[in-house]
């Protein structure tokens, strides 16, 4: 059963929502300001800034 | 890569060629038959064309993992790239795997032919310094994961001095990860970048990647759809898969400077030759 | 192996000594904790006095073998000697254990403490050339039965041009068993063997063994009986018993023409000093 | 059950009795000559000259 609940994105502050089906280590996307977010615990959920996707190969 | 006759390539001699002693690096899986590659790098030895044999050993991880009980996994990247997941365990392995059952088979097999080789990995004489990611992305049923106790990186410094030393007194470096990092733990990196790498650091006058496959193939199923070459644009869409992303990747990267570039089978007479004579990609 | 004062020794300089360059050969077990040894060997590499480090491994075959399910069994030989019955599956075994995990870990644990160290089994370079028994004696329940699968052998060549290689640069060799034979096929060899004759190849200054035990001792179980030497005659009763007896032998050997030879233990501070210093036999 | 039994001593001939319980690569001394012999095969046993103790260590 899905809980209709949402969490403060920690870049723009908009409600992202979230599922109690979310794992830890999970990607989620704001819809508002776009940042990628990880779940960082759950019950309840926490979010933070993923870390950044880094370029392969150098350069 | 384009298709080159190789041929005045292996007869070095007759090119004047000022490259520094016509090295050539040859990759190898690790789970094919490695018999044809080395009865040809044993002739190359004899002949004094200095060979470096780089290896993997993927399928003899999987085959100890399973034996040992140690979990396995494939990461795929949202890039579409797959690799193997590896944490501390599953690096335990592949170290084992590498060192202790591939390399020795391929150094004795050497030794048989009459020829004399070193057994190298990345993390003697700091040959391979590496850097892992601390976050890496894996998708799964359709999330994205955070993975961060993956113990393999990215190659970020070559010292080919050992390599050379080899070289230099005529034996044939035999290579694989793992590399370390600078803290001096193990880290897996992937053998078709170590090739690459190795071959340009080294100034290599050729690359040469084997595989099971005759070439890159549009489909993997498909012998006939063979690319005779292939540039950064065939990495964009969805046309090269898996395993080969990798060896085009490492690949086109070592083409900047390699002159000669092939991806190709080992399971045929002569692999080296054929593949720089344009047998495969 | 007589007491020596090894502080002129270790302060190589200030003797003027003519050896070539004052190298010594330490042997650990590869079951026993490293950590204090790898800390002596990163302080000489530091300054510059070179290290050979050979390692045996056999806590870890036997560990990989168990869970691998392969056999494990010990030879006695009528003279009293224990060995380790070597079939193919279990050279297997102790190849992958010394090469990809009791090698690989010294390697990082050198990396980790400043030093740089390139790992070589006996097999690179032909390093260690040995021979196998075609039979070999084996008391068991009082009968005496011959040993045909028997891969391990007795190094009847050394050639120390690898090692001396590695020194050369500056790095620490880290040697193991297996050996080869000439036609390439991997033999196990006993590693207290493969340091005393290394010792001698190398015209070394030293050759230190260091086990889980303060030294020679004539009961096992009590440090009190530790012998402050011992000569060929300790051989010939049954004073000295089962793997002791190996390391006592490649001593002696080694003794003839390596100036200081110390077995001793490997779990104490500074190990390697205190060998030397006479703490051991 | 020991049935007894003796097979010829391939050096000297002499009787080298031999039972049933008899290996397969056991060695068994030779009381008229001293030979080490080995059990080559059993059902029936088939004796041979051992082959010589290698000296250890080289010298
Ligand atoms: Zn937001
Ligand atoms: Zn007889």
């Amino acid at each position: 059963m899905s809980v209709a609940l949402s969490v403060q994105c920690p870049e723009c502050a908009g409600a992202v929502p979230v599922s109690d089906e979310l794992m830890v280590a999970e990607i989620v996307i704001c819809q508002h300001c776009s940042s990628e977010l990880e779940v960082v615990a759950t019950g309840p959920v926490v979010l933070a800034l993923a870390p950044e996707v880094e370029e392969d190969w150098g350069e | 890569m384009a298709q080159d006759d190789s041929r005045d390539l292996l007869d070095g001699a007759r090119t004047g060629r000022s490259t520094p002693g016509g090295v050539i690096v040859v990759k190898i899986g690790g789970g094919a038959d490695p018999e044809a590659v080395l009865d040809e790098v044993a002739e190359r030895a004899a002949a004094g064309r200095p060979t470096v044999l780089v290896h993997g050993g993927g399928a003899a991880a999987d085959e100890l993992a399973d034996q040992l009980g140690v979990r396995r996994e494939v990461i795929r990247s949202p890039d579409g790239t797959h690799s193997r997941r590896t944490d501390q365990p599953m690096l335990e392995v592949i170290t084992m795997a590498l060192l202790g059952q591939v390399k020795p088979e391929l150094v004795s097999g050497l030794r048989a032919r009459g020829a004399r080789a070193v057994g190298l990995s990345g993390a003697d004489g700091e040959m391979l310094t590496a850097k892992r990611k601390p976050a890496i992305r894996s998708v799964q049923d359709g999330r994205t994961v955070l993975i961060r106790d993956d113990r393999s990186g990215q190659i970020e410094r070559v010292d080919p001095t050992p390599v050379q030393a080899v070289l230099a007194r005529g034996d044939v470096p035999v290579v694989s990860p793992p590399a370390s990092d600078a803290e001096g733990h193990l880290l897996n990196v992937d053998a078709d970048e170590t090739a690459a790498r190795l071959a340009v650091a080294l100034e290599a006058d050729a690359l040469v990647l084997l595989t099971d496959v005759v070439g890159v193939l549009t489909d993997p199923t498909d012998p006939s759809t063979r690319l005779p070459e292939v540039g950064p644009e065939h990495l964009d869409g969805d046309l090269v898969r898996g395993r080969m992303r990798h060896k085009v990747r490492a690949g086109l990267r070592a083409s900047r400077t390699v002159a000669h570039v092939a991806i190709a089978a080992a399971k045929q007479d002569r692999p080296i030759r054929r593949a720089l004579g344009g047998a495969g990609t």
